[in-house]
C-alpha cells in the first residue's frame, strides 16, 4: 500500500469548469516527487487538496489507507512550505518556527530543543530573535522550511518554495533541501514550475497540463524520453527543437534530406525532435539553419536560427563566429533522436539507421 | 542650488508649522483661558500670553462641580466600551473576511446601512429597550448600549481584507483553531487598524455628549462631557466664570492628553518606517 | 459529512441574519412608526406590522414645518463639505507622505493631537473667528469652519503611504507634476480610502448637530438635523405628535438612503473582488 | 565626448556610510552597458542617481556634456523600466503606455499611434484594454518595456527588470529585449544580479561590489579572464573553482602535485582557479576529490565534491555512475586556468607549462 494514494480526484469551482477531472495518483513513502507544470496547470491545486486547505469535489484522497476528504488540515499529519513563505510578521524567527509545535500542547522545553536543532542545521542560530521583515529572501526560505522541519510530520508539502529567490540562492537552496529530505527520510510533495528544480531535485516528477498528467518519471526518463510534443518543450532550457517531417512515397524528410528509420511506420505524420545539445555546426549536413541569434552564457554557447521558417537551436562547443543571416550547416546525435505524432502529439517509438 | 532647496526645505516647515499651529490654536486658547482672569478673556481673546496666572481657576471648579467623579465615570465607561467594541468586532470582522457562508454580503450591507443611520434615530428605541432592562440612568446601561459599534467593524473588515490568506492557511495547517488565528495572528498582524479603531473609540466615547445626557440624570453619574456642560450652563452670568469653565474643560482634556502622549509616539514612529522602507 | 457542513452554514446564516437585523431594527422602527397613530405606538411600541397605516403623518409634517428647505441646506452644505474636506486632506495626506521635509512628524504630531480634541473646544474659538468674519447664522459660515477635518486627514495618509514607491517615482519620470501624481495617480489608486472618507465625511456632516445648532438661529437657515429636533421639542404634547415626528425623521433619512444605495454596490462590491483574489 | 559621464560621483544617506565613493565612469551612445553586482553593491543606487530620482551627493554627472545633477527626472530625456513593472493599477495599457507622452502634451492621435505601434511590437495588441491586475507577469513586463519604448528617449534605464519572471519567460525576454535595443539603437543601462542577463545581453558588462568597480568588460572578457576572485566567483553559475597553491621552495603546489609555470612569480601566494566546465573526471590526474554530490540538469551533469576540504565542481559529459563519497582524479585545461593573489585578490597573469 502507497503512504498517499490519490483516487479519480475532482475539482470544481463554483460555477467554473473542471481544474482537475479523475486524477489518479500513488506515491510512495520516502519519495521526492515534484509536480511540475506552468502555470494553471493545477500542480498548486493539488497540492492544496492534499493539505486539506482547498475541498476535494469528488474522489478519494487517502494516506496510510485513511480517507481524509473531510479531515481539516490540523489533524492530517502533513507539514506545508508556502511559495510566499507565509511567515507570520509579528513574530521572531523563533516564535515562527515553534508555532506550530505549540498549537499540538507541546511542553516549552522541547520546542525550544527542537526549534534550536533545526535552526543549526539551517544556519539560523544567529537569526532566532530577528523578526521576518528583517531577514534577506534566503533567510526568510529558510525559516519557512525550519516551521515545516520542526513539525516532524509524516509528509512535506512545499509549492513552489524557492520562486522568489534569485539563481545563486536557488542553487544552494535546491541542495539544502535535497540533503534535508535524505536526513529525514520524510515524503515530499515539490510543486514548482521551474524545470531545474524538478530535474535536479526529484526521484519522480510528475508533468502536468491543464490538470492531466503529461508523463511520469525520473528526471532522467522525462529529459531523454518526452512521452509528448509537451513535455519534450516544456522540459529543456532552451527547449527540445520540434520539425515536422514531410512525408512523400512512404518516405520521411527532414526538410530536403531523407531520414531513413529502422521501423515501417506506414505513413503517420511524424515530427523530428532533437536537443539543443545534441545537434551541432556541421556544414557539410544537409539540414541548413539561418542564423538570427547568438547567446553566449560563458560556459556555453546557444546559437539560435530558422530552418526553414521554424525557430531552431542548438549548443555550440567551437569557437567559431557566426554572424546573423549566416546559413550554417546542422548536424546531431542519431541516438538521440525523438519523433511524435503530429496529430496525437505522443512519442512515437521509432530509430534511426545511422 | 543646495542653498536654495535648503531654504526652501526651511519655507515648507515654516508653512506647515504655521497650518499645525492653526489646528491647534484652540487647545491653546483653552488652557490659556483656563489661567487668565475673566476681564482679560473677555476684552483680548486672542492675545496668547496672560497678564496674570489665575491657577485658582483650577481649584474654584474642583470646588464648585464633582469634575473627579465626571472623569472617573467618563473613564471606566469609555474603557470598557473601547474593549468590548474592539471584541465583538474583531470577531464579526474576521467572519466577514475569513469564513465564506450565505449571506455574507447581505451582513455587510446592513452593517453599512446601520453604520449610516445618524445615531439619534436609534436613541429612541434604545430607550425604550434600556428601560425594559431598568437600566435607564445607569452607567451600565451607558456601557451596554454602545457594546458593538459598525464603525468599528467596518475599519477592522476592511483592514483585515489585506491579511494575506497564505497566512491564514498557514497557521491552519500548523494546526491553530480560527479562535487562536484570530487573536495570535489576524488581530497582532492588523495592530494598525486596531490601533485606529482603539483611538478612535476612545474619542468618540469620552467626548460623547448626546446619548450620555439623554440616558444619565443624576449629578453623580454624569459622564464629564456632559457634567462640564451642564456646569457651565449652571454658572449663571457667563462672562464671569468663563474662567473657571475653562480650567474645567482643560481637567476633562486631561485623559485625552494622557491617551495621546501613549499612542502619539506609535502613530508617528509608523510614520517613519514606512518613510524608510519606501 | 456534506450535510452537516450545509446545516453549519445554514445555522451561521440565520445567526448572522438575526445580528444583522437587531442592528438595523432601529431604522426599520422609525419607517413603521412614521405610519402607525400615535396611540399605536405608545401603546404597543415593538410591535413592527402597524394596525393601520397613516401616511397623512407624512403630509402633516411637511406642512408643520420647512422640512424641505431644511433637506436642502444640509445637502449642499454637506457636498460641498465633503468635496472641500477631500481637497485639502488629500493634499495635506501627500506631502506627510511623499514629501520629506522637517518637521514632518511634528506637524503629523499636531493634527493628531487636534483630532484627540472633543469638537466642544474648538467651538468657542471657532465662534468668535466667525464672528469677526461675520458669519455667524449663515451657511457659509456652516462651510467655512469645517474646511479641514482631521480625521479625513489621518485616514487618507495611512491610506496613502502604501502607494509603492517606484509608482510615484515612474511618474515622475514620465514627466507628471506632483499635483498630477497626486489626482491622477494616488488618489484614483486609494479609491477605497477617499470613498470610505465620502461616507464618513458625509454621515458625519450630515448628521452633526451640536455645531450647527449653535451656529445657526434662523428657522429658515436651520439644517435638517438641528431643524428636526426643534421641531420635537415644539410639538407640544410628546405623546400626541410621535407619529409626525417619526415621519420628519423619515424625510430626513431620504438623502442618507441615496448616497447608501449609490455607494453600497462599491463596498460590497470590493469584499467579493478581495475574496476572490484571497 | 561620451553620451553619459559619471565623475567622482558619492552617494551618502543622511548620517549613513557612504554608498558610493568617488564612482567614475563613461558610458559611449548606443551601447548596451550591464551594471552587474550582488544586492546592496549600489549599481540601483547608480541607475536611480542618473535617472534622477535620487540625489547626487558630490560629483558630476553629465549627459551629452551637460549638468544633469539638480535637474528633476522629468527634465531629462530618460526613460525607465522599473523592478516591480510600476505599472498604474487603475489605467489600462494603453493609458500606461501613453501615460508619459500625454504629460509631456503629445497630440491624442499621435500618442494612440505610437502605442499601437509599440504593442504591435511587444504582442500587446490584444491587450491595451485590459488594466494591469487582469496580466500576467510576463504581459505585465512587456507593458512596462513598452511605456518606456512610446517614450522615444535618449537612454534608457532598466533596473532588474525580469527579476519576477519565471526561467522560460527571462530567456524570452532577453531575446525580445536584445532586439529591440539593436532596432532602437538607443543607449540602455541595465542593472540585474542575474549573470546570466549580463552575459547574454550587454555589450559592456560593469561589475560591481560595495559600491565599486571590480571590473569592466565584454561579457567574454569578464567570464574568460576575471580580474579578481570576487569577479571569478560571482560570475559563472557553478562558479569558478578556486584553490589556494601551496607554496614550497620556489614552487607551487596544487595540492600534492607541482605545477609549473612559464613565470616566475617569486614567493607571491596564488590561488589557482579553473571554471567547472574546464575541469573534467581524469583518474589518472593527481589531483583528487571526494563525491558528495550529483547534480544532472539533463543537458549537463555537474559532480559537486571536496578537494582536500574545498568545494569543487566539474562539469561531466560522460554517463558514468558516480557514488556519494567515491574518489575521483580531477584534470583540467591547462590554458583555461587562472591565478589570484591570495592577499590582494587581483588576477596574477601566470601560465601553465603544459
Amino acid at each position: 500500500m502507497d503512504l498517499i494514494e490519490l483516487k479519480r480526484i475532482n475539482k470544481q469551482y463554483e460555477n467554473k469548469e473542471k481544474v482537475i477531472e479523475d486524477f489518479d495518483l500513488n506515491i510512495k513513502k520516502g519519495d521526492f516527487t515534484v509536480f511540475l507544470g506552468p502555470s494553471g496547470c493545477g500542480k498548486s491545486t493539488l497540492l492544496r487538496m492534499i493539505a486539506g486547505l482547498e475541498k476535494i469535489s469528488a474522489g478519494e484522497l487517502l494516506i496510510n489507507g485513511e480517507l481524509q476528504n473531510d479531515l481539516p488540515p490540523k489533524e492530517r499529519n502533513i507539514a506545508m512550505v508556502f511559495q510566499n513563505y507565509a511567515l507570520y510578521p509579528h513574530m521572531s524567527v523563533e516564535k515562527n518556527m515553534g508555532f506550530g509545535l505549540k498549537m499540538r500542547g507541546i511542553d516549552k522545553q522541547i520546542i525550544k530543543q527542537k526549534v534550536t536543532d533545526a535552526a543549526k542545521i539551517l544556519n539560523l542560530t544567529d537569526y532566532l530573535d530577528k523578526f521576518p521583515g528583517n531577514l534577506s529572501g534566503g533567510q526568510q526560505q529558510r525559516v519557512a522550511l525550519g516551521r515545516a522541519i520542526v513539525r516532524e510530520s509524516e509528509i512535506y508539502l512545499m509549492d513552489e518554495p524557492l520562486s522568489n529567490l534569485d539563481a545563486k540562492l536557488r542553487a544552494v537552496m535546491r541542495e539544502e533541501i535535497v540533503t534535508l529530505h535524505k536526513q529525514m527520510a520524510a515524503t515530499t510533495i515539490y510543486v514548482t514550475h521551474d524545470q531545474t528544480e524538478a530535474m535536479t531535485m526529484a526521484d519522480r516528477i510528475v508533468i502536468l497540463n491543464h490538470g492531466d498528467i503529461q508523463q511520469i518519471g525520473t528526471p532522467k526518463e522525462v529529459y531523454q524520453r518526452p512521452q509528448n510534443m509537451f513535455v519534450a518543450s516544456f522540459i529543456g532550457i532552451p527547449p527540445m527543437n520540434l520539425i515536422p517531417l514531410k512525408n512523400h512515397d512512404g518516405k520521411y524528410y527532414l526538410e530536403n534530406a531523407e531520414l531513413s528509420l529502422k521501423d515501417d511506420l506506414g505513413n503517420q505524420p511524424l515530427v523530428f525532435g532533437i536537443r539543443p545539445e545534441d545537434a551541432f555546426v556541421d556544414n557539410a549536413a544537409p539540414l541548413k539553419m539561418k542564423v538570427t541569434y547568438i547567446e553566449d552564457m560563458g560556459a556555453d554557447r546557444y546559437v539560435h536560427g530558422l530552418v526553414n521558417g521554424t525557430k531552431f537551436t542548438l549548443r555550440d562547443g567551437s569557437n567559431n563566429d557566426y554572424q546573423v543571416d549566416q546559413e550554417i550547416g546542422v548536424g546531431f546525435t542519431a541516438q538521440q533522436v525523438s519523433f511524435f505524432d503530429q496529430v496525437s502529439t505522443n512519442r512515437v517509438e521509432a530509430n534511426l539507421w545511422k | 542650488m543646495k542653498k536654495v532647496q535648503k531654504i526652501q526645505g526651511w519655507a515648507l516647515f515654516i508653512i506647515l508649522l504655521i497650518i499645525g499651529l492653526l489646528m491647534v490654536y484652540p487647545m491653546i486658547w483653552m488652557l490659556v483661558s483656563s489661567v487668565k482672569s475673566a476681564n482679560e478673556i473677555l476684552n483680548q481673546p486672542l492675545q496668547l500670553i496672560p497678564r496674570s496666572f489665575h491657577f485658582d481657576n483650577f481649584t474654584n471648579a474642583l470646588k464648585a462641580a464633582p469634575f473627579m467623579q465626571w472623569l472617573w465615570n467618563s473613564a471606566w465607561t469609555t474603557v470598557v466600551i473601547v474593549f468590548m467594541q474592539l471584541f465583538f468586532s474583531s470577531l464579526i470582522a474576521y467572519a466577514l473576511t475569513q469564513f465564506k457562508f450565505m449571506g455574507r454580503n447581505v451582513l455587510f450591507a446592513i452593517i453599512l446601512a446601520t453604520y449610516m443611520l445618524p445615531s439619534a434615530t436609534t436613541y429612541i428605541p434604545s430607550y425604550v429597550i434600556l428601560g425594559k432592562m431598568h437600566l435607564i440612568n445607569s452607567l451600565i446601561g451607558l456601557v451596554i448600549s454602545n457594546l458593538a459599534n459598525v464603525f468599528v467593524i467596518f475599519l477592522l473588515r476592511q483592514s483585515f481584507m489585506s491579511v494575506p490568506k497564505g497566512i491564514i492557511e498557514a497557521a491552519r495547517s500548523d494546526g491553530a483553531s480560527e479562535w487562536t488565528i484570530l487573536w495570535q495572528i489576524v488581530v497582532p498582524m492588523n495592530k494598525n487598524a486596531v490601533l485606529n479603531a482603539t483611538l478612535i473609540g476612545f474619542i468618540t466615547n469620552f467626548n460623547g455628549y448626546l446619548w450620555p445626557s439623554l440616558l444619565l440624570n443624576d449629578t453623580k453619574k454624569q459622564v464629564i462631557s456632559v457634567g462640564l456642560n451642564s456646569f457651565s450652563n449652571t454658572q449663571g452670568a457667563f462672562d464671569q466664570t468663563f474662567p473657571i469653565i475653562m480650567a474645567g474643560t482643560t481637567i476633562a482634556v486631561v485623559p485625552l492628553i494622557i491617551v495621546y502622549v501613549i499612542l502619539q509616539k506609535y502613530f508617528v514612529q509608523s510614520s517613519k518606517t514606512s518613510s524608510i522602507k519606501g
